[in-house]
């Protein structure tokens, strides 16, 4: 997503400034934090593609002579699990896992919340009424219960929590590109386009759609890490990635009960997911404050 | 106006957090109680307590005794009712408790001689016809009993005297004794009418060693000592129990003092117990058993015996106990633990790689070509998904590639009740002293929880369920254990080591049926 | 008369991370008491920007006043701690701004807001101030003045709330007022009354005015005097007549050419060629040169310096050899 | 006003109902739960008994039919396991819920606002670069990895506070400030981005040119427009706050509504779920709706129309 982040000219909208391959670097590089964050997406994205490579270890491979073995033992750099798995193989492999769940939930989430704001926004009316009491009902429940019921619903693996997830976070998308749609739409260049006559899809497609590329770039990269983290606390009450496989959420979940014999298990994968999150979190921060200082979510 | 606004909000929550906070302070950890001496990790204990604390992963779901089929609160709840009949608590034998003794009349009769001079806490006394209540109070479909499905073989309770009453069975009912001992605690007639079973559930009086003092919800239930117990007058005054859903936080509390004991300890985490100096652990062989399904309600490779056969010898269970369980658990070669009734010596397929490869070859198969599926649960069983793991990576070994999957714990049980499962799953059942229920329940072709179905062999376990005699019992079901481990119905893997992390200075006996009997100890 | 505010060489910096622009570059202009003076411009020539720093105004971290003074009644602007300046600010300088709709609070009813200078500036009981507010209010002919102190900005007019906001600058009547633009914003119809309003007040009162515009007839309507800037920099500074009668610089001269007149009808309006150059573009030369029909080879490498002729000043090279005025500076 | 509240209280009835309609649905798709409160030796004939009278074996839409029915009179049932009102089980939960949840709200907007104000205040400083940071951090911590990490830190090894429980103040220090690191990171964000938009405003240079000092500037003028924002975002959480505190009850063993509902949800206790449901939807409803009247308060735009 980082090498794609070439955003359209916003045509009418002042706010927004434009931003293109060859600044984008060149205003990455004046930016310290938005620097660091871009940075740990770019190797953790490395990470999740080429993992199984990197990782010094296979990350299911169990041996029980060397179980719990404590960081830099035996050529464990961060030690073992309580199968003699490596922990820093895992937490490579692992990372595609969060990786997954982050960038495919807000795509799904994304997209469906996308749709259903630009649905809302545009043609109001009734539809508008029906679409955001949907919202609000789902809103009046807590997103991390919502999830939990619906993963209780859907059953555990990657797919299913992705869903949950999906579930849980479509309306965050569709509350905010909702109110963007409704402010583009009392602009003037489409109060112009209307009085000329401009046909209703080309007004949606031509006009409304390009003017949310970055709302919809700033709030999802925002979203990624309440996804992963969210998938690490489901995880934490039994719900997430199950293991074997091996994912942050179920190495914390598992090595939690081993906190005070061995830290390493759920220090690590811990930091793992702080350290993605904070990748995350700095880089759309970033985005924001160059693309659209004044977008709130 | 506006500029009140803000300190009548304050003046809110301050009020919100206190009321809510009212009467139940007490400082962190350390219980009351006079003489605090600091130990080596600055934590006070004090030299003579007459409290406990203990701790529990969940909730009871009632506090009325014959309602909910849920370890957590019958534990809790044995304190506060008595039994009739108990078991031994490391053979696992019967003992006469609230009963003087029983027999049976004939084959749907049993008399119950039960003690005299022993008092509810509210000072009614206990006689037979105590006992008819709480059995009818199963039986009445308006108390929402799950326990009935098991009594439903009952047709009538008489009360012959004061202290004798008669349990009449639709049907012989072998297993009766174990149900009441199993199941059965006595209730007071006239509380339960005089203030209603939602009350009563709520604010329990029984015969049991423990008053009801405080129960608040998800948090604590809080007992004192029963000064008239029949059997003398408990040791430790005051007792608490505490519940603490994480196990990380539970040890925490341990740790740090809070509680004194609780049960399921991670085998892992035995030793930052045993580190600790003012702790120790308690351990004792369950009756409850653990065992590998191989499912043959499923159209799969395991429908062979052969290939039941083979992974009966490539999981190396010895391998499992000492590098998963770290020791803690007691092998098992057969369908019942050496603590049952009914137990006999069946063979032992240890581990051999060979002969699995070569039984495949047999059924013909090449490894290579089968791939299994195993479904665990996570957390319900010591290590069980990791158990699971280390069996998939011990097939992964000969060849056979295994994909653990780990179910919710619900999902789980409706899997098995379904027959959605796969090739293999892991599941415990107990406390299992009599072999009825591990027999019948678990492999028999209807049995919800079933994983094994064999024509011939269905035959032998009804026909055994309905025999009285006990020599003739046990030949019986000598002869299905043998035939179950022939036919490699499981891969029988072990008597749970039940682990408890105990205060060192508390005298505590675990017992093989799981229960908790804060009268049983002391402080030293 | 006297000097009120005396503004010398005054020049100001912006920074912008690491890039650094110069918007006001050597400004050299006086207010004397009870005068109104005119400051005219196109946008972007600094109009603002000065007087934002006559406010001590301008944002702490991203501006600098690199060289020149400021003296407001004999005080150095410029060297003024936050403190003494808040002491000023409003008390006796004061400031309207362009944009009436915005710049209330819209959260606080008008009486709220025009108490906070009055509590700041001025020792009274609650009684009085409300009665100074009200007399305020009523001398810049708001009706209904003590309904109105309970009303929320939302609820007024345009035309209603810039004369809210000259009562606000005149509740401490200050010495000097400082008003940007205070007519943009508003109908025609209201500008007119406003200005009237104000040309009222400072008659009234001892009041002096630094009236920013870009339009030239409200400065005719207005002023006594009047200083002209041009990207960054006065390039004229005269009375109100003899800047409409003679103009001596040809920025000014291309201003008044574009002006509509009334006698003439002329098919199409005067516009000056080219744009304001942007201050980091400018170079050596006079910063007009590129596009005076004027300009010579000298405009282009050298600035030009002051050249006066009687009260009259404009810095441009034409008049080194046609007036052949005194070199001042 | 009565119009307003006539008309916004229709939407709670609406939303609350659409919740319950969506989960009891959901809910039933997780599978039967007799089983599971019966004994596992049960035979399948006694557990098709058991459904028989709890209800399950009825078409879902007349079991629907009943349980709105009912509802509709306050009646949600009994909880399957112990048969007491479900109703009633998730009311004596709430207070603990509120406990947590409001003194984790007061701590974060105890410590957000100023930080979010000052960093905005003292933008680009030092002080705002820590704030940021701190505050990015503390939205990328896990709660439950946070809150082991206190009690390891604050029960175990220096055993200052008790690591799990409810009832005293002392309880509820960590499982608070653990809930409320999550909202004292949003908020203060959220303050420090609105005040700088406040600051920007045209209102604050008048005050400035009227001679207002930068403390009421800051304090009584900028805030004041910025809490606007902050109400409608706190009120949103508030409802994260009651409902989705269940990681961090389930840590710190916190006897609240959302441990209720996970142990319900993992039990399959129909009637308490929806109970629950019911109870968070309403007041997560009710909180809304105490927002937009606190909304008009300090937003005279809106009171008066």
């Amino acid at each position: 997503m980082t090498t794609k982040s070439e955003v359209n000219v916003v045509k009418g909208s002042t706010r927004r400034k434009s931003l293109r391959i060859t600044n984008f670097f060149k205003k990455l590089l004046g930016n310290w934090s938005g620097f660091v964050g871009f940075v740990i997406i770019f190797l953790l994205i490395i990470i999740s593609i080429f993992g199984k490579q990197i990782a010094p270890y296979d990350p299911m491979y169990t041996d029980f002579t060397k179980k719990l073995l404590p960081p830099l033992t035996e050529g464990h750099l961060l030690g073992t699990d309580q199968l003699g798995r490596d922990v820093l193989s895992r937490i490579i492999v692992g990372a595609r896992v969060s990786v997954i769940i982050g960038l495919v939930t807000v795509l799904v989430a994304g997209t469906f919340g996308t749709i259903v704001g630009i649905i809302s926004g545009y043609f109001r009316g009734w539809i508008d009424v029906v679409l955001m009491r949907i919202v609000d009902v789902q809103l009046s429940f807590p997103f991390i219960l919502l999830v939990l019921v619906v993963s209780a619903i859907t059953g555990t693996g990657l797919r299913n929590i992705i869903i949950s997830l999906a579930i849980g976070g479509w309306v965050i998308f569709a509350r905010v590109i909702r109110s963007e749609v409704l402010a583009i739409r009392e602009k003037e260049f489409i109060t112009a386009c209307v009085a000329t006559g401009v046909k209703r899809s080309h007004i949606l497609f031509k006009h409304i759609l390009p003017n949310l590329i970055t709302p919809i770039i700033i709030l999802g990269s925002l979203q990624i890490a309440t996804y992963i983290i969210a998938e690490a606390s489901i995880s934490f009450l039994g719900f997430g990635v199950q293991p074997p496989a091996p994912a942050w959420g179920n190495m914390l979940s598992e090595g939690k009960d081993y906190i005070f014999s061995s830290w390493w298990l759920i220090t690590f994968p811990g930091i793992a997911i702080l350290i993605t999150a904070l990748g995350v979190n700095l880089f759309g921060d970033w985005l924001r404050d160059t693309l659209d200082p004044e977008f709130v979510e | 106006m506006k500029k009140y606004v803000l300190p009548i909000f304050l003046l809110v929550v301050l009020f919100i957090l206190t009321a809510c906070t009212e009467g139940t302070s007490e400082q962190p950890g350390k219980s009351n109680n006079t003489d605090s001496t600091t130990n080596s990790s600055g934590n006070k204990v004090e030299s003579k307590k007459d409290s406990i604390v203990i701790g529990f992963e969940a909730d009871a779901g009632t506090l009325i005794a014959n309602t909910d089929v849920n370890y957590a609160t019958d534990a809790q709840i044995r304190n506060i009712y008595d039994p009739l009949i108990t078991r031994d608590s490391k053979t696992g034998k019967y003992i006469p408790f609230l009963a003087e003794s029983w027999e049976s009349l004939d084959e749907l009769t049993w008399r119950i001689t039960v003690k005299e001079g022993v008092k509810f806490h509210n000072g009614a006394d206990f006689n037979a016809e105590s006992v008819k209540f709480s059995i009818d109070y199963i039986l009445d479909e308006n108390n929402g009993s799950f326990y009935r499905s098991r009594w439903a073989n009952i047709s009538e309770v008489e009360v012959i005297s004061p202290t004798e009453v008669e349990i009449r069975t639709s049907v012989p009912f072998p297993g009766l004794i174990e149900r009441i001992t199993g199941d059965l605690l006595i209730l007071e007639p006239g509380y339960v009418a005089e203030v209603g079973k939602d009350e009563a559930a709520k604010k329990p009086v029984g015969t049991g060693p423990y008053k009801f003092v405080e129960w608040s919800r998800d948090n604590y239930l809080k007992l004192e000592a029963f000064e008239e117990y029949w059997n003398g007058a408990p040791s430790i005054k005051q007792v608490e129990f505490r519940y603490i859903p994480e196990f990380s936080s539970r040890l925490s509390a341990f740790l740090s003092g809070e509680i004194d004991l609780f049960k399921n300890i991670p085998v892992d985490s035995v030793q930052s117990v045993e580190a600790d100096a003012n702790s120790k652990i308690a351990e004792v062989s369950s009756s409850r058993i653990n065992y590998l399904a191989l499912n043959t309600h499923y159209k799969g490779p395991l429908q062979d015996e052969k290939v039941r056969l083979a992974i009966n010898y490539a999981v190396d269970v010895d391998e499992l106990i000492s590098a998963i369980l770290n020791g803690h658990a007691t092998k098992m070669t057969g369908p019942l633990s050496k603590i049952n009734s009914n137990y006999t010596e069946t063979t032992d397929y240890s581990y051999d790689a060979d002969k699995a490869i070569a039984l495949l070859k047999e059924a013909g198969y090449a490894p290579e070509d089968i791939t299994l599926t195993l479904d665990t649960p996570n957390g319900r069983y010591p290590m069980d998904a990791q158990v699971a793991q280390a069996i998939a990576a011990q097939l992964q070994r000969i060849g056979i590639k295994v994909n653990v999957q780990v179910n919710e714990w619900g999902t789980h049980l409706e899997k098995i009740r379904n027959r959605e499962m796969k090739d293999m799953y892991i599941l415990g059942w107990g406390p299992a002293f009599e072999p009825d229920s591990t027999i019948f329940d678990l492999f028999t072709q209807n049995a919800p929880y079933s994983g094994f179905y064999d024509e011939a062999i269905e035959k032998e376990i009804v026909e055994a369920t309905k025999i009285f005699d006990n020599a003739k019992r046990k030949e019986a079901y000598n002869k299905i254990q043998h035939l179950l481990v022939d036919t490699a119905a499981w891969v029988p893997l072990w008597q749970q080591g039940d682990l408890y992390a105990v205060r060192k200075d508390l005298k505590f006996e675990p017992r093989v049926d799981e229960e908790i009997k804060v009268f049983e100890m002391s402080w030293e | 008369m006297t000097n009120l505010l005396e503004v010398n060489n005054l020049n100001i910096c912006f920074r912008n991370g690491k890039s650094i622009t110069q918007p006001i570059r050597n400004v050299n202009f006086t207010v004397r008491s009870g005068e109104i003076l005119g400051i005219v411009g196109e946008s972007g020539c600094g109009k603002s920007v000065t007087s934002l720093a006559v406010m001590g105004l301008l944002p702490p971290k991203s501006s600098e006043i690199t060289k020149g003074e400021i003296i407001f009644n004999e005080q150095h602007i410029e060297k003024m701690s936050e403190k003494q300046l808040q002491n000023i600010r409003g008390n006796e300088v004061s400031m309207i701004f362009q944009e009436p709709m915005t710049s209330l609070n819209p959260v606080f009813t008008i009486g709220q807001q025009l108490m906070e200078p009055l509590k700041q500036h001025k020792s009274l009981t609650k009684v009085q101030r409300k009665e100074r507010i009200i007399e305020v209010l009523k001398q810049v002919g708001i009706p209904r003045a003590e309904q109105i102190i309970d009303e929320y900005p939302h609820q007024l007019s345009g035309g209603m709330r810039q004369r809210v906001m000259i009562s606000l600058a005149l509740l401490c009547e200050p010495k000097l007022l400082i008003a940007d633009e205070p007519t943009t914003a508003l109908d025609v119809t209201i500008q007119a009354q406003i200005l009237e309003l104000l040309k009222r007040i400072i008659a009234e009162t001892n009041m002096s005015m630094m009236l920013i515009t870009h339009d030239l007839g409200v400065i005719a309507e207005m002023c006594h005097r009047v200083v002209v800037m041009y990207a960054g920099s006065v390039v004229e500074e005269a009375s109100v007549e003899e800047l409409f009668d003679n103009p001596l610089h040809p920025y000014t001269k291309g201003l008044l050419k574009s002006l509509p007149s009334q006698n003439e009808r002329k098919s199409a309006l005067y516009s000056i060629a080219g744009q304001v150059p942007r201050p980091n573009e400018l170079g050596q030369g006079c910063a007009f040169a590129n596009r005076c029909e004027f300009a010579t080879e000298r405009c282009l490498t050298a600035a030009p310096p002051v050249f006066s002729v009687a009260q009259h000043k404009a810095k441009c090279w034409l008049l080194d050899e046609t007036v052949g005025g005194v070199f001042s500076e | 006003m009565l119009d307003f509240v006539v008309k916004r209280s229709l939407q709670v009835i609406i939303v609350v109902f659409l919740a319950l309609t969506a989960v009891f649905f959901l809910i039933r798709l997780s599978g039967d739960p007799t089983a599971l409160f019966l004994p596992p030796d049960t035979s399948r004939e006694q557990i098709e008994e058991y459904r028989e009278i709890l209800g399950f074996n009825r078409p879902l839409y007349v079991q629907y039919g009943e349980f709105v029915g009912n509802a509709i009179q306050g009646d949600f049932g009994q909880s399957l396991r112990s048969g007491e009102s479900a109703l009633g089980l998730v009311l004596a939960r709430l207070p603990a819920t509120f406990q947590l949840a409001f003194s984790a709200l007061f701590i974060s907007l105890l410590i957000s606002i100023p930080l979010g104000v000052l960093a905005a205040y003292k933008r680009n400083s030092i002080f705002d670069r820590i704030a940021v940071a701190a505050t990015v951090v503390g939205q990328a911590i896990p709660s439950f990895w946070l809150g082991l990490l206190l009690i390891y830190t604050f029960a175990v090894s220096f055993s200052l506070l008790p690591s799990s429980g409810g009832g005293s103040i002392v309880h509820l220090i960590l499982p608070s400030v653990t809930l409320a690191t999550y909202s004292i990171a949003r908020f203060t964000r959220f303050t420090r981005s609105t005040m700088l938009d406040v600051l920007r405003k045209d209102y604050i240079r008048t005050a400035k040119a009227s001679g207002a000092p930068t403390g009421s500037l800051v304090l009584k003028y900028a805030l004041k427009n910025s809490l606007i924002p902050i109400i409608t975002l706190v009120a949103l959480d508030l409802g994260t706050l009651l409902g989705g505190a269940v990681v961090v009850e389930m840590v710190f063993a916190w006897p609240g509504v959302g441990r209720l509902l996970l142990q319900s949800l993992l039990n399959r206790d129909f009637p308490i779920v929806l109970a629950g449901v019911f109870i968070i939807a309403f007041i997560y409803s009710i909180v809304n709706f105490i927002a937009d009247i606190l909304y008009a308060y300090v937003n005279p735009q809106i009171r008066v129309k």
